[in-house]
């Protein structure tokens, strides 16, 4: 896989994708800032818009994704309705989860996001589970799961990719390493400095990529997605990049360097994928004026509907525990 | 019907689950390879007639193996995974509680769960609290998740399909005291419905509830109770969760009386919320004390005496009946 | 005595307990450099006040951060934990259950493990199911555990350094709801004994337990209550284990009436163990039925409504006593 | 560290330790013949003599040891107390533990053998925390645990490995290689076939030995120690060996090659290391048998004193759940 099979659609595909996500998780920003609008945690991807896109954009229909807190670009770079993501977000009724997941457990199992935990490191069994699936029905489907380099101290993720390796399953392990767990330093949570480098005590390709570099995540994405879907077994990418809101929007981010932030903040993913599409002629200022446009007001239609949307009501609240509940 | 062991009966449920649905397929330690070569043993040949796609011996990993389980149903398989003894259900229980219990109404009902987990229980091999501890009730007060305990081959068999082919988690208790015990067993697919207790013996003048080994303790109470002139009524309980709440409260309004017997410490156990729904919604029929019959507030010991006072007795039971009765 | 923040009065208890035992550390996700500025958080200042020695950030390995205790504890020192969400403790039940609760029983008394797991619990902060979940059922089951759940800034502070230098494992549950409510703290090492419920008020025909955010419910109920001519005796309960039976038992046998109120789900929760324990051994004291307020069966869920339903109210609380009560 | 340094007279305590453990598990053998004589699962680690002498050999008394379900030898090479030792294995009240640890939480703290856990994977974790004790205390000592190749798969490996690597902590982790988990191979539930490679993921350096040759574990073991003790961090041994008796005492091995036991068999560790101090001129055939002997005697005063045991009495069945008790 080179960088010329990137055609020129797909490039303003990327990018279009990645300010949706943008605009999106600021509109967030904002109404979380008028209190009782966003209830839960609202944990946002910001700066990380290129692992999503990009790793997304690299899957087929019938792959499916097992997200985790920091989700909203998975979902949105998998082409989830906006409304009813919006709405979910803020617990209502038309949520896409009916009110029941809030932001932070958001899943959209008719595009394949299958399930999103915010047990810190609880996705990757969730994954495993769902590419034993796709192994036993002999399905070319492949799982994505998403975790960060906080999660990987977490014993489940050792354990699951220690079982996907042993089986060989079509499962792509993605660390979204965006040098914080939390207040936490990798340095001060992990033992060693590229997490990709344990894939081979599971016998699997550990890749590492910059994670602000869309296409080369893209890129990365196809060939280990490849690899997986061949039936070769599973791999692992880390992804490098930077959490630019602090961890949640409670977060002052009191305790970082704000020269990194800087020194992040002139990495933008966006800003510096749209500078490469202007230079190379694949998008014009005009057009990088209406897509931005254009998110925004979906967004903020989305925003809209969102808020005009009730809370779900009192005949729901016991509803949807069981398939089949108790007949008493 | 033919006689079969318990340990045969279950066999035979995972054999016909598989038989009739090529989306059944097990997994766990040994489930397939194992050390043991009983034919009383639930998985024992599954192997040799399923092959390894369908029966997959895993490392030891009991989060990785349910979770396992956990998102091969949410795709449409029925995977009955194994905990090889009920304490290790602790290392699966951000998985079960957090996850089979909370995703499918997280996800406002769009993902459903389909799967079974087979967990060996009982004490009485020596093995010490490492290896015994009964743990019904943090199954039970998990939302989301369902859980049966059989305590016949007959039920063995059946519940154990039931829980294969209901469509949310469900929790199987084995009793590994009870696997060699025969019994007559339905030929077919034939089902125990969860949320059904089973009157075991009708009585008037108590109401006994217990659920596997310990109902066996109470039968052997029934005896001395009988000569003493004591009419019990025996339920046993089969699941836990859904409850069949009136079947329990119906006893208890005609005998007046409740007492209630598990393996498990006593303290927090299972019996405790059969007592607290008896002491609030059969108050008024209540004739004596509710009392719970069950295992002191130590861990399973080791030493074959200390193993033999933690495991509550047919004279505990006939003390505990007798104190129900005012006597 | 000063006034003080719930939360200040953990930092004090903490800030204590490191002055005076050089062998208390602390260990957890951010307990060192937090997300949060707030000195109402326990663990605020602690990093500058005592160095990275004593004051640990860890990885996000609650397994982990629980066998640190466990074998710190073993060797002397005086570990004090912390786990962020009380639904993250399944991730470290293994070690506590089957470990810390355990281990000194099986050496014959030869260990010790007198470590303190500060766990953080509550709901109403929209989060959901996976950062909410009350699991206090769960420890108290489990032999060889202590727990307590302070009310007040007072026993927050003074719970706490009772279970730092408790000889046992002991979890201390943070009602993270309670962490900004101001109150008079008593100052220096003062503890509150584990195993002793407060007497919050006195009353003739009901008795009311409940412990945490729950007390405040129960407060809230107690107007109504006086309104409609019923006085309700309130017990504070503080220690799970050890459970102080004497005071509640001897409230029922005054009022011959009690009613449970916590927020956990209500399905086999600590509220079954009480009414379970009256409807024995207070038997003779009951003049009406016991009443539960708990949580349905059901995850705690996100929307704020829901959450609402969820969380028991002084209303239930009203309607349980009159239940009670018979009306 | 070379093996010059192994004077003869360490020869001949390393010899003796591993006939004795041999000796005392072969009587555990005969007993648990006997229907109800040996209380629980028999757990023997008969074939793995060498890693247990060789390593613990290489201790000081101020190091601690975790131990896990195949724990005879750790404690029988720390010198333990045979009688007791033999009592607790049954149950009995002059055990080491008073019979409530029966033979698979057999702990000797007086000889800091610390903990022993049979759920598999927990030892680590609970070493985790001594060897943080000792780093604190700033004492000189160090904290070995064994596990198994199966419990490497266990999440609690992972995290304990994960943070000893991150606080460098002085933790020996010692993987005996035995080439079982219960009836499964190593390439059934372990996606690499040199676990002592996953070390490199922990910042920690990963050794391999054979463990069938007791001068190799104790020089190893010798170097390894040495590193945990000068404050560089923890370090991972994987000793190759091999299970003789099948997972326990009711296991008929029926799923093992004959031909791979004989195999086995011909490396015996105490057979070839026999033959090496014969041939060394070391020890003679005189020594040798008065060696059996004396291992024999000891076993078989253990195994009376622990039948003439009582088990232990109803008054001690509620004591040590807690140190300080509820007073109600
Ligand atoms: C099991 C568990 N422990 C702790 C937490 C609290 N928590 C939420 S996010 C987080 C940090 C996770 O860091 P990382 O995996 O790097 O993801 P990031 O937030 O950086 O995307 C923590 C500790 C949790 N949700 N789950
Ligand atoms: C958590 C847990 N799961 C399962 C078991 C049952 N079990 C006991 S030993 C064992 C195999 C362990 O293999 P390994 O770690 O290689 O040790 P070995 O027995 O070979 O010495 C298993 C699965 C257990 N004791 N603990
Ligand atoms: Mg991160
Ligand atoms: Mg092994």
């Amino acid at each position: 896989m080179t960088e010329n099979q990137i055609i020129p659609d797909l490039r303003i595909r990327l990018y279009k994708s990645m300010v949706l996500t943008r605009k999106f998780e600021e509109k967030i920003m904002d109404l979380s800032q008028e209190p009782g609008r966003m209830p839960g945690m609202q944990i946002l991807a910001n700066g990380q818009e290129a692992v999503a896109t990009g790793m997304v954009s690299a899957l087929e229909p019938e792959d499916v994704i097992i997200s985790n807190h920091r989700s909203h670009g998975h979902l949105l770079a998998r082409g989830a309705d906006l409304n009813s993501l919006m709405a979910e977000i803020m617990a209502k009724e038309t949520g896409v989860n009916g009110g029941k997941a809030g932001t932070l457990h958001l899943s959209v199992p008719d595009l394949n996001v299958l399930m999103t935990s915010t047990v810190v490191g609880a996705g990757p069994p969730l994954a495993l589970g769902a590419a034993f699936a796709q192994q036993y029905k002999k399905t070319t489907g492949i799982t994505v799961v998403f975790f960060g380099d906080g999660a990987a101290a977490e014993g489940s993720v050792h354990e699951a990719m220690n079982l996907a390796g042993v089986w060989k399953l079509p499962l792509l392990f993605v660390c979204e390493n965006n040098c914080w767990a939390g207040a936490q330093r990798p340095e001060e949570h992990c033992a060693t400095p590229h997490i990709f480098q344990r894939a081979k005590g599971y016998d699997m390709p550990g890749r590492s990529v910059d994670g602000n570099d869309v296409e080369a995540v893209y890129n990365l994405g196809v060939e280990l997605v490849e690899y997986c879907r061949s039936g070769k077994g599973p791999a692992l990418m880390e992804a490098l990049t930077y959490r630019m809101r602090g961890h949640g929007e409670q977060d002052r981010q009191h305790y970082v360097d704000p020269k990194e932030l800087e020194s992040w903040a002139a990495k933008c993913p966006i800003l510096g994928y749209r500078q490469k599409l202007l230079d190379g002629g694949v998008l014009n200022q005009a057009q990088i004026q209406a897509i931005d446009q254009d998110a925004e007001a979906r967004v903020a239609a989305a925003a809209a509907f969102g808020d005009e949307s009730p809370y779900p009501g009192p005949e729901t609240v016991l509803t949807d525990v069981f398939v089949q509940p108790p007949s008493a | 019907m033919s006689e079969k062991t318990f340990g045969q009966a279950l066999n035979e449920a995972l054999t016909i689950a598989m038989e009739i649905d090529k989306n059944v397929f097990i997994a766990g330690e040994g489930v397939g390879v194992s050390i043991h070569q009983d034919p009383n043993t639930a998985t024992h040949g599954l192997l040799e007639k399923f092959g390894r796609r369908r029966v997959k011996d895993t490392p030891v990993s009991e989060a990785a193996i349910a979770g396992l389980a956990l998102g091969a149903s949410c795709m449409g398989l029925r995977p009955v995974v194994e905990i090889m003894f009920f304490p290790f259900i602790t290392l699966a229980s951000d998985m079960l509680v957090n996850h089979a219990g909370k995703l499918r109404y997280m996800s406002g009902g769009k993902s459903s769960f389909p799967l079974t987990v087979r967990v060996r229980a009982g004490l009485g091999f020596g093995a010490g609290s490492q290896h015994s501890q009964n743990l019904e009730s943090w199954i039970a007060h998990s939302p989301g998740l369902k859980i049966v305990w059989p305590a016949t081959p007959e039920d063995a068999k059946g519940l154990l399909l039931s829980a294969i082919f209901d469509p949310d988690p469900v929790i199987v208790v084995e009793d590994m005291m009870l696997n060699q015990m025969p019994g007559d067993v339905p030929t077919g697919d034939v089902r125990t419905p969860l949320g059904k207790a089973r009157l075991v013996s009708p009585g008037t003048d108590c109401t006994l509830v217990a659920y596997g080994t310990a109902l066996y303790t109470v039968m052997e109470a029934l005896k001395p109770l009988g000569e003493q002139g004591i009419s019990c009524e025996v339920i046993d309980l089969r699941s836990l969760v859904p409850l069949d709440k009136a079947c329990i409260l119906d006893s208890v309004r005609k005998t007046g009386r409740l007492v209630v017997v598990h393996e498990a410490n006593r303290f927090c156990g299972f019996g405790a919320e059969l007592a607290a729904m008896v002491a609030d919604e059969a108050f008024d029929a209540l004739k004596g004390p509710v009392k719970r019959v069950g295992a002191p507030q130590i861990p399973v010991p080791t030493a074959p005496p200390h193993e033999n006072i933690f495991k509550p007795g047919p004279e505990e039971v006939v003390t505990a009946v007798r104190e129900a009765m005012g006597k």
